[in-house]
């Protein structure tokens, strides 16, 4: 929880707005809060229910569609609620995940931004009792072609390299997407996932707090930077005149972060803690109600305990400062001698902030006089919740779709010309940059469909994969997140792995319209149905409003971050042809859809139509397939067509392997139909001639329908009937795409 | 001589990020790792002395330039001035540089970016504790990661150190040439690794303990440890 | 004329400085005790052309609002001029 | 006292300045195209209690040469002092 929400656009100017409304409270929430408190609310108690309350802490808009999600399932160990959700992968591990954004900060300056993203979600991991072992970085950007988005993108791309190669974090995958709509408004979210051993898992969420337990504060000191980030502080004052030194970006410190892990996972290996809980979005607050209202109990807090980076801050600032780098730990006082010398070892300030007490009461005492004091619950738990008006989108008259449309193009151009498109093309240029393979258990980084990562000390591997489906959500915002949630399946199946569970990012405009609150409802809608189709429930997630400018929204883009897992690693199915001779198949139809896709857009230059069509069971049974057969070592290699179609898949397992091939597409449809419709529920596989038989025996097992296209073998890439090109082609084509774009020759 | 396991140590500076890697690569090859802590004055008796990848001190200011001041560099010096086993990776390397254990300097990458990719290294001499093992003109495949890992030295310097053999690795192609096409980061001359007079301290930019598990990729990397921990050896056993 | 300019470019105070921050707190390790705060910025020198002082300093002004900085979270000066003939 | 003094590092003439060259070749694409050269180093300010301005300066040039630069590849300059009472 770390994400500004919600620009004080509708705000009018301070001298005409009571305190509650330039912070951000609607008259009714300041209502709610006299009747809480019985009295009226003095200054910082405002300024701590600004930050609880924003739809950022409080979910106030979503809260109802998200209890819709399917949490439920078999390996989860921890659904949402807590700072990250918990899946069981046996052998005694726990693999803890979590998304997060980070878009609006990486929007004013994208090196910090980004950066301080990735701090974020880093500690929500650890305060898990996990050790954080991979990133993913789903992100979406404006066209290239724009100056200012080429810096956005370069400096965002840069800051969560920066950020995760000083951490030791291995990033191993993610997704970069342009479109349109994100040029003043980028999506920046991150994936991190941890492993625990499950009881360590248990003793970091257990809270077993009780009344006399410390609460000590360790990390970074506590400055003006990042003052109501969460709510709308930023952009209002609070009192005359106490503004000016408050900076709204932040500067991240990644090895103070670095120490923090270390630290952090050595109290809690030490059994040293009974709680632990980082800091993000309403900073000190919010951590110290949180922890307080777990444990069902008040807290007495000494913002003079609090180290502070400049002299004179006031208490509201404390308050709600989200410096980074800090973790809050709950401490029985016996171990706080302890607990002092881990953190002095690896360098880091410590004090103790506060104590738990018995009944709800959180009391804030500042140069010694009371400032605030309040039910804890009230903060976290009894904030507003809305309804919210939606009101479904018209439907675009006289839009024709362009799957009907007539196409006497010639296709190998448009093949070309969609390899290059930047959606498509190889993001080597962003993922040479991110240190994907500190702690050696990096089976597969970023270039396939799912990166896997070794779980120490077994055989067994976790695939991880990341998917948002922005064009089709503008289309269609349920058969945009059912897809999202099938596609991100999908590349984890193609690698061998069962899907597991999810984790979510939901990125949309301003909730208080009700065509963006009914995009949203019918995203919630298409990615309940599509995990409870896949059995893959959600663990928990972020929701980012407020992703517009000028009453202009980004598209409604749900991203998920899917987790998997493969019971040995050494049967992972890589998604390039590995050798010369193997048949290719594929698994699943293609029907005429090429509403919303890649083609649509590059080739025709519309996004229109309606998305593909999505069957859970056919999808379902294609991963029992492609799992079968995994795990019996039947296929040389598997990937799954998606932006680009049929065509781009072929020709993404050429270039990834090297090897070329010769395929004919028969049937009814369209030559650029067959290319590049972007139906669902498809693979593409190849295996050795003698494990045909093997295949053939899954896919009619589980009612797969398996098409033979052709075979592996030489230099030359041949579409049979259509056009011929090799390699060597489109290997060039599909590496400098990036590069160029970016002004660069795609040298060394 | 003697069939007892070499131990090596591998020191954790704050921010030392491959360290655990280091260890397990040590253990991989058959030595003993050691643990040593950067605000000890303690070596703990071991064979050799890795100092690991990572940012440590974050990096600020210079790469490696405040580690270089840690407890322990001081027992390194000593170790290194008696003919003890010095290795430094990456960021270990940077630190050899800044402590004038080692020729030259090591600065941002040329094209300003980090960098993690496979390459290919050609050994360049066998008078080295990593390479003893190793024939000139041989080459091993493993990964870079680094934002400043571009040699530097001055044009004196330079020539110094091509007289007396001091270059230990060069960035090349998969058939052995060394050409600016496979400088992957704007080193002179394509240096990647270099060594001290004596050959018992040696730094690369590349990452051999990242190259010893074919399970995750490259495999260049186990000569370079087997090299190491057989020098261990024949120094203690000296 | 060719004139010699130096940009110095700061963060912006109240934000967090974590490279200051990692050198002053080697300095006790090294025995400077007596540091009270230090900060790490950037330091750009440059020559450019231009008719006259004041339409160089201009450009370089320019220069270090637009590329040299992030006013969003940096400041920068302009320290000195130099005119080579 | 308290004195304050900035240290400007800058890499020694001949070496590679990638940060530099990258600078320059962005600046016409920026309308700038009478740009002759840049170069890129670091800006450290720092205050430090010392009796009298020039053991203060002598400390500051002592750790200039062992921690703010590397010899090797740097040279640094002192450049201001301002004594806070
Ligand atoms: N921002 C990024 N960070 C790291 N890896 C990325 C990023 N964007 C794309 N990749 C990698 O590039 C590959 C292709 O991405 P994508 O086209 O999204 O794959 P898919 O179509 O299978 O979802 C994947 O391995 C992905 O992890
Ligand atoms: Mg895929």
């Amino acid at each position: 929880m770390s994400e500004p929400q919600g620009p004080g656009t509708e705000l009018r100017t301070a001298d005409e707005d009571p305190l509650h409304r330039r912070l951000g409270l609607k008259d009714d929430e300041f209502d709610r809060i006299v009747a809480t408190l019985g009295r009226q609310p003095r200054p910082a108690e405002l300024a701590m229910y600004g930050a609880m309350w924003s739809e950022h802490c409080s979910y106030k808009s979503s809260k109802r569609y998200l209890r819709t999600l399917p949490t439920e399932g078999a390996s989860v160990l921890v659904g949402p609620g807590q700072d990250a959700g918990a899946i069981d992968v046996g052998d005694g591990w726990a693999a803890v995940f979590k998304m997060e954004s980070h878009s609006h900060p990486s929007a004013i300056e994208p090196y910090q931004g980004a950066a301080t993203g990735v701090g974020g979600i880093v500690r929500d991991i650890i305060s898990m009792g996990a050790r954080p072992v991979a990133l993913l970085d789903p992100l979406m950007f404006g066209p290239l072609e724009h100056e200012r988005n080429r810096w956005l993108f370069e400096g965002v791309v840069a800051g969560i390299g920066g950020y995760g190669n000083c951490i030791g974090v291995p990033t191993v995958g993610g997704e970069i997407r342009f479109a349109g709509p994100h040029t003043a408004n980028p999506s920046v979210d991150v994936m991190c996932l941890g492993l625990a051993r499950a009881e360590d898992l248990v003793t970091s969420s257990s809270r077993s707090a009780h009344a006399g337990s410390l609460m000590v504060l360790y990390g970074a000191s506590t400055g003006r930077d990042g003052i109501g980030g969460v709510s709308v502080l930023a952009s209002a004052t609070l009192e005359e005149g106490s503004t000016a030194a408050r900076p709204s970006v932040q500067i991240g410190d990644p090895f103070a972060e670095k120490l923090l892990i270390e630290a952090s996972l050595e109290l809690i290996e030490r059994g040293l803690l009974e709680g632990l809980q980082d800091l993000g979005g309403a900073g000190i607050t919010c951590a110290v109600s949180e922890s307080a209202a777990r444990a069902e109990m008040g807290a007495q807090l000494d913002l003079d305990a609090v180290p502070l980076r400049e002299p004179g801050m006031e208490a509201f600032e404390i308050l709600t400062s989200e410096s980074q780098e800090r973790m809050l730990a709950i401490v029985h006082p016996s171990k706080l001698g302890d607990v002092t010398a881990v953190c002095a070892r690896w360098g880091l300030g410590i004090a103790v902030i506060a104590t738990l007490v018995d009944g709800g009461a959180l009391t804030v005492t500042h140069d010694g006089a009371v400032v605030a004091e309040m039910p804890a619950r009230s903060l976290t738990d009894e904030g507003p919740e809305y309804d919210r008006p939606r009101e479904p989108r018209p439907a675009v008259e006289g839009e024709e779709d362009p799957t009907f449309t007539r196409f006497n193009g010639d296709v190998r151009t448009a093949f070309m010309d969609v390899l290059a498109a930047p959606n498509v093309a190889s993001k080597r240029w962003v993922f040479e940059q991110y240190d994907s393979i500190v702690q050696g258990q990096t089976v597969a980084g970023a270039g396939g469909d799912a990166a896997v990562v070794r779980v120490p000390g077994t055989l067994k591997g976790l695939a991880l994969s990341t998917d948002g489906k922005g064009r089709f959500g503008a289309l269609d915002p349920y058969l945009g997140a059912a897809h999202a949630v099938a596609e991100a399946a999908r590349n984890v199946a193609v690698t061998g792995a069962r899907p597991l569970a999810i984790t979510n990012c939901m990125n949309f405009g301003n909730p208080e319209r009700p065509a963006v609150m009914w995009e949203f409802s019918e995203s919630i809608r298409g990615m309940a149905d599509a995990c409870l189709g896949l059995d893959t429930p959600v663990t928990g997630g972020n929701v980012s409003f407020y992703n517009e400018s000028a009453g202009s929204a980004i598209w409604p883009t749900p991203v998920i971050g899917m987790v998997g897992l493969i019971e040995d690693y050494r049967l992972r199915v890589p998604a390039g042809f590995p050798r010369a001779g193997l048949a290719i198949y594929l698994l699943g139809e293609t029907f005429a859809e090429l509403g919303g896709s890649e083609f649509a857009e590059t080739v025709l230059g519309v996004v229109a139509g309606r998305p593909p069509a999505l069957d859970l069971q056919k999808e379902a049974a294609l991963h029992r397939v492609l799992l079968a057969a995994a795990s019996q070592d039947v296929l040389a290699s598997a990937h799954d067509p998606a932006e680009g179609g049929l065509a781009i898949a072929l020709a993404e397992s050429a270039i990834e392997g090297g090897h070329g091939f010769a395929v004919t597409l028969a049937g009814d449809l369209p030559a650029h139909v067959m290319l590049f419709s972007e139906s669902a529920s498809r693979a593409v596989v190849s295996v050795a001639p003698e494990r045909e038989d093997g295949l053939l025996g899954e896919a009619v097992d589980h009612g797969v329908p398996a098409t033979r296209l052709g075979e592996t073998g030489g230099s030359a890439v041949l579409f049979d009937g259509l056009f011929e090109t090799s390699v060597q082609e489109l290997r060039e084509v599909y590496e400098t795409a990036l590069p160029r774009l970016l002004g660069e020759t795609g040298a060394p | 001589m003697t069939a007892r396991t070499p131990r090596i140590g591998v020191i954790t500076f704050p921010g030392s990020l491959d360290d655990r890697d280091a260890l397990a690569a040590v253990a991989t090859m058959g030595g003993t790792g050691v643990s040593l802590w950067h605000g000890d004055h303690d070596l703990r008796s071991v064979d050799a002395v890795v100092l690991p990848g990572g940012f440590s001190y974050g990096d600020y200011l210079r790469c490696g330039a405040i580690a270089t001041h840690a407890p322990i560099m001081e027992e390194v010096r000593a170790f290194a001035a008696i003919g003890g086993p010095v290795l430094g990776i990456c960021n270990g390397f940077q630190v050899l540089c800044e402590s004038r254990l080692l020729p030259g300097a090591l600065i941002r990458n040329r094209s300003l970016r980090f960098v993690c990719r496979e390459v290919t290294l050609r050994v360049e001499t066998s008078q080295s504790v990593v390479t003893a093992d190793l024939t000139p003109g041989e080459t091993l495949a493993m990964p870079i990661k680094h934002g400043e890992g571009a040699f530097v030295a001055r044009t004196q310097e330079l020539v110094r150190m091509r007289s007396e053999g001091l270059v230990v690795f060069r960035y090349a192609g998969a058939d052995g040439v060394v050409d600016d096409a496979h400088d992957p980061n704007g080193s002179l001359e394509n240096i990647a690794g270099v060594r001290n007079a004596a050959g018992n301290v040696v730094g690369l930019m590349p990452h051999p303990e990242h190259a010893v598990d074919p399970d995750v990729g490259a495999t260049g990397g186990q000569s370079v440890f087997a090299s190491l921990l057989s020098s261990a050896l024949a120094v203690a056993g000296s | 004329m060719t004139f010699s300019f130096e940009v110095l470019v700061s963060l912006k105070p109240g934000l967090a400085d974590p490279a200051g921050k990692a050198v002053l707190s080697a300095l006790p390790a090294l025995g400077w005790t007596n540091v009270g705060a230090v900060h790490v910025g950037k330091h750009i020198a440059l020559t450019l052309d231009a008719p006259d002082e004041s339409t160089a300093r201009a450009q370089v002004e320019a220069m270090a609002d637009r590329l040299l900085s992030n006013p969003v979270i940096e400041d920068f000066r302009i320290l000195d001029v130099a005119r080579e003939p």
